[in-house]
């Protein structure tokens, strides 16, 4: 990309990809073929992980009714609203579009249904019709994807449901942690109101860190629904970690989105090689930083984020420089001014299968920049789950029966990132969803 | 038949007046024709447009090649080319300078010192003022003229002046 | 060249209509290989309707249940387009199992 | 024609003249990609359309092949459809030409004679006529504006004949028409609107009661039927355009005709061409019949159909027919020459051509007197 295209993106924090004007989604949804039927399932549904019913709504939206189509995405993904935005639909429903098998580009799903949700919001369409209350009450931790979508399902079932949240506003990652030219804010407040128009009270603000305190939640209700996410970012240790301009990617992200971006200076580097790391790079570019580079300490073959996530920041100029290890951030005055990089071979396979990154003895070299931002991943609320009796986790990650996403404190109940170590929003979503089923039979199977 | 040539460089209205002429013929009661000669389409370069006005119906659609009345609209054209060719015995070449230059000195020519009317008028071009001296050449009464003037020119130009100056450009024939 | 028709009796510009086009038993010309489909993997995308050349995917309103005998002339264009690889072409002789479609209409109607 | 044509006569040029007559047909869609000398048409008539005199769907192509292709498309799903171009503009459609008249597509398409390069000319002569000739298409060429207005209004009743159904080309003289002024009467457009009546084409393909196939597959059993279909069509078309002539002339009050004699009462050396220059001729004429010699005129109207009989009709007594072709043949003869001597076989009238008028060198009266008198080069005004 020239320097002038990277000019252009400073400041801009637009959405990558653009609403559809009316006109624009019936000619998307006619293109639309409308597989699905009495044989197999369309491809697109099979490859949602909500289960939306994809010929249906665009039929809906061909036929000039955005309001039907609202209402067949809400019935299967409450938050269908936000998952247009956020999800990765390059790799889920759009990559199993028919059309790719035509050399013709995939019906733009992710567009047609923010189009057909956001029309519902703007025109009031209720997401989902209340069921009378059937006097069962659960509660739910994390208002990200998870907890909302558990809490949204609940309640339309007839459940009274109080969802809890340490932070300020609704989302989880969603709010704080995708990048803005994703989503920034909306239209998480009308999920909100939609939810709460269910009965589904949100308390925020409201931290849970003694067994007191969860004993309190737990005396009133049938069952529990961690959606509680990841914690911090990973733990790593770098000497002159204190140094102005090193950052944590969460923070970071949650910074630019709360209003106050971060002073990034002419040269930003991002550690790491997943979706989050490529959001930073991309965010970097926007607040105007020149030289964005990304350190990995493998190649671009074992990177985890997509690889449409990577050849777009590649395009908006973004740097890779593989098999680099940074071993220390140095600087002056206590502002960040070089990371110290060991360049890496690849040797013999790890654990994971993964060829081991060794150092290349003698090879290193400093890499002037003005911020850092390490985004390696999260780690998770140990502290929490460890107020909760029996629950097993594994690799730090809440374990459950696929089945109904029952935890092995029979009460908990959980789903999205807590227990797949970090994926999707709409992967949350369907989880939450095994859980509400799973929830149902459990409280209903307790009172008979 | 009053037969019309007109020579100018494209970009100074030589074809707009070339239709004046034969609209005020058609206000007049004759038969009449405008057509421009084409070149390349380059502004600048020098172009040529006929009229012709008759009191039976023209039919023909060669271009004029012994004129009644040759009008020129830029005075330097004089030197590039023999603008009174073809000009019939009693015919007449009407330039557009203050002073005819020598080359005309053995033709039946007028100078007419439009522009410098045009701009006593208050008007840019000095092309309505040759139209107002063709068409007295041409025998064409001075209102109709002025009327075709006027009803073509009229949004972008001022009335008044438009009518004042082609009556000044008449009178030098008068 | 019998029984065609004289220049008089066509319409202008060689315009047909469905009820005066003669309708050539175009399935006569298969070679020996027929598609069958296992409609278990169908996802009635069509775009075996949308390819076939001579018309001889069989919907039902909008759903696919098979072949037509009379005008299926075996291209394979239908198995090569089968973005889910639900067609196969099969020989001629091949039984048609459970769940396999091949419709057969002498009448062409 | 007399001067009492100037009666609510107004100034215009052909190309603005050809439009307004199609402004007042207010056709369903209008392709068009422009060219000189026809520019002026579609200015016109974008103009007259933006303003609401037309209601007409002008279709900005990006090709004169694309504005053919369009219009056969929007002729077949049945909607009255016009275009226009000129020169090379005719080049490049001229594979789709055949095809609108082999899909026997109800086109109008004004256009504005214009020579072929090489070398690079804008001015007129007939040779993107001529190079479509055998296409199948009707070409009608006017001798004046009034004229190229009045055709065009006609060529929709002639186009839409269901006996016909062939596009119709009106041809003008590109420049010495289409950008000359000159006066002309224009039909009230409620006349205009009555004559030409509502579009109906036997099954379009937009009629789902009736579903059709067009543009068809035919091979050595039926391509001949088809193709013999023009020749019948166009045989019809010579008394579809005689009616049409004759009626409009009856609403308008000027005659009209495929074939203009022009003092033939007892010529014996008659001119025989096509266009504006004709109007030159009848200067001529009138000039050498004042000083006593026995000419006329025989003006071409209808290039296609070719009216081979009514000529060799009206050439009966002539001694002597001077064929003027405006477009030359290398290595043969041109069209009209070609074609009157094959309409006079076995006729006594003898036969002498010229080729005049390529790239806009216009015939003066003094050559025309010359081709008279027998003393003119076989390429008029050619130097050499």
């Amino acid at each position: 990309m020239s320097a002038f295209a990277q000019e252009t993106l400073v400041g801009d924090f637009s959405d990558l990809k653009s609403p559809l004007s009316e006109e624009e989604a019936l000619v998307q949804a006619d293109l639309c073929l409308q597989c699905g039927g009495v044989y197999a399932t369309a491809p697109c549904t099979v490859a949602c992980p909500a289960d939306v019913d994809v010929p249906t709504f665009i039929a809906q939206i061909a036929a000039g009714d955005p309001g039907a189509a609202a209402l067949t995405l809400f019935e299967q993904n409450i938050l269908a609203a936000s998952c247009a935005r956020v999800c990765p639909v390059e790799v889920l429903c759009q990559a199993s579009c028919v059309m790719n098998s035509q050399d013709e580009a995939a019906i733009e799903i992710g567009r047609l249904q923010r189009f057909a949700a956001d029309w519902a919001y703007a025109n009031g369409v209720a997401p989902r019709k209340k069921a009378a209350a059937n006097g069962h009450k659960v509660a739910v931790i994390g208002a990200g994807p998870a907890g909302l979508a558990c809490a949204g399902e609940l309640a339309a079932r007839g459940y009274t449901v109080t969802v809890y949240d340490e932070r300020a506003e609704v989302g989880g990652l969603i709010r704080y942690a995708i990048a803005p030219f994703r989503q920034h804010t909306e239209p998480l407040p009308a999920e909100a109101v939609a939810l709460a128009g269910l009965g589904v009270e949100i308390k925020l603000e409201a931290k849970i860190d003694s067994k007191k305190a969860l004993a309190e939640i737990e005396k009133e209700v049938e069952a529990i629904f961690l959606g509680i996410g990841y914690g911090e970012d990973v733990l790593v240790k770098t000497p002159g970690d204190d140094l102005e301009g090193v950052w944590e990617s969460l923070p970071f992200i949650e910074a630019l989105k709360d209003g106050n971006p971060p002073q990034v200076g002419r040269r930003a580097a991002v550690i790491g090689g997943g979706n989050t790391a490529m959001d930073v790079a991309r965010e970097a570019l926007r607040l105007g930083a020149e030289e964005v580079t990304v350190l990995y300490r493998r190649t671009q073959a074992e990177m985890p984020a997509f690889y449409h996530e990577y050849e777009e920041a590649l395009e908006e100029g973004v740097v890779f420089k593989w098999l680099t290890l940074p071993v220390a951030f140095k600087g002056e005055n206590g502002r960040l001014t070089a990371v110290e990089c060991q360049p890496m071979k690849l040797g013999e396979p790890d654990d994971s299968g993964r060829r081991r990154p060794e150092p290349i003895e003698g090879a290193d070299f400093d890499l002037p920049v003005d911020t850092i931002v390490k985004a390696i991943g999260q780690r998770p609320r140990e502290e929490f789950l460890s107020l909760i009796d029996g629950l097993e986790l594994e690799w730090g990650r809440i374990k459950i029966n696929p089945e109904t996403g029952q935890t092995t404190n029979p009460k908990y109940f959980a789903a999205g990132d807590a227990i797949n170590g970090g994926a999707t929003a709409v992967q949350a979503v369907g989880g939450a969803k095994v859980a509400v089923a799973g929830i149902e039979a459990f409280v209903q199977g307790e009172k008979r | 038949m009053k037969e019309v040539r007109w020579h100018a460089r494209a970009g100074q209205g030589a074809k707009t007046v070339s239709q004046l002429l034969a609209e005020a013929g058609l206000l007049a009661g004759s038969s009449v024709q405008a057509f421009p000669e084409y070149g390349p389409e380059r502004r600048g370069a020098p172009m040529r447009a006929y009229t012709r006005i008759s009191d039976k119906a023209i039919r023909r659609h060669d271009p004029v090649a012994a004129p009644d009345i040759v009008i020129v609209l830029e005075p330097t054209l004089v030197n590039e080319m023999n603008v009174a060719e073809g000009l019939s015995d009693d015919g007449v070449v009407l330039v557009d300078t203050n002073e005819l230059p020598e080359s005309l000195k053995g033709v039946n020519a007028r100078a007419i010192p439009a522009l410098k009317i045009a701009h006593d008028h208050g008007l840019k071009f000095s092309n309505v003022v040759m139209l107002g001296a063709a068409a007295a050449a041409g025998g064409i009464p001075l209102v109709n003229i002025q009327d075709a003037a006027v009803k073509k020119l009229g949004k972008r130009l001022d009335a008044d002046s438009l009518r004042a100056a082609i009556a000044e450009g008449y009178a030098c024939l008068a | 060249m019998s029984g065609l028709r004289p220049w008089q009796e066509l319409s202008p510009g060689g315009t047909i209509r469905p009820t005066d086009a003669e309708k050539p038993k175009t399935g006569s010309w298969r070679t020996g290989i027929k598609p069958l489909a296992d409609l278990s993997k169908c996802t009635n995308c069509l775009l075996c309707w949308l390819y076939c050349p001579d018309s001889a995917i069989l919907l039902e309103d909008t759903t696919f249940v098979g072949f037509d005998d009379y005008f299926c002339k075996g291209c394979e264009v239908c198995a090569a387009v089968c973005p889910v690889g639900a067609i196969e072409m099969v020989p001629e002789e091949t039984e048609t199992p459970a769940g396999w479609v091949m419709r057969s209409d002498e009448s062409g109607s | 024609m007399a001067v009492k044509t100037q009666e609510g006569a107004q100034l215009l040029t052909g190309g603005e003249a050809v439009a307004y007559a199609m402004a007042q047909i207010d056709p369903d869609v209008f392709p068009v990609y422009p060219i000189t000398p026809q520019t002026p048409i579609i200015q016109t008539f974008a103009k007259l359309a933006a303003n609401g005199k037309a209601t007409t769907e002008i279709v900005n192509v990006e090709s004169e092949h694309s504005a053919m292709s369009a219009a056969i498309g929007s002729a077949m799903a049945g909607a009255r459809t016009m275009t226009a171009t000129s020169s090379q503009g005719l080049a490049l459609m001229a594979e789709v030409v055949y095809i609108a008249a082999g899909m026997r597509a109800p086109i109008v398409m004004a256009v504005g004679n214009r020579a072929l390069s090489a070398p690079l000319n804008i001015h007129c002569d007939h040779s993107d006529s001529m190079m479509i000739r055998d296409s199948g298409v009707i070409q009608i060429f006017a001798e004046s504006v009034q004229e190229a207005y009045d055709h065009a209004v006609m060529a929709a009743r002639i186009s839409e004949h269901p006996d016909v159904m062939l596009p119709v080309l009106v041809c003008q003289d590109g420049f010495t028409l289409t950008h000359s002024e000159e006066p002309l009467v224009l039909t009230p457009d409620e006349d205009v609107k009555d004559f030409v009546g509502e579009y109906k084409v036997p099954l379009p393909l937009l009629d789902t009661e009736q579903v059709t196939t067009k543009g068809i597959f035919a091979l050595q059993d039926y391509y001949t039927e088809l193709r013999y279909q023009m020749n019948a069509a166009m045989e019809a078309a010579e008394t579809v355009i005689a009616d049409v002539f004759a009626e409009y002339s009856q609403l308008v009050d000027r005659p009209f005709s495929m074939l203009e004699e022009y003092e033939l009462e007892g010529a014996e050396k008659v001119i025989f061409l096509m266009g504006s220059t004709a109007g030159t001729i009848k200067d001529v004429v009138d000039d050498l019949r004042t000083e006593g010699e026995k000419v006329g005129l025989l003006r071409l109207v209808s290039y296609r159909p070719f009216p081979a009989e009514a000529i060799r009709r009206a050439l009966e007594p002539v001694k002597e027919v001077i064929v003027l072709d405006r477009s030359d043949a290398p290595g043969s003869v041109p069209s009209l020459h070609a074609e009157m001597a094959a309409a006079l076989y076995g006729s006594s009238t003898k036969l002498r051509a010229h080729v005049f008028g390529l790239g806009g060198r216009e015939l003066v009266p003094a050559e025309g007197r010359a081709i008279f008198a027998g003393e003119a080069p076989t390429h008029i005004g050619l130097r050499s």
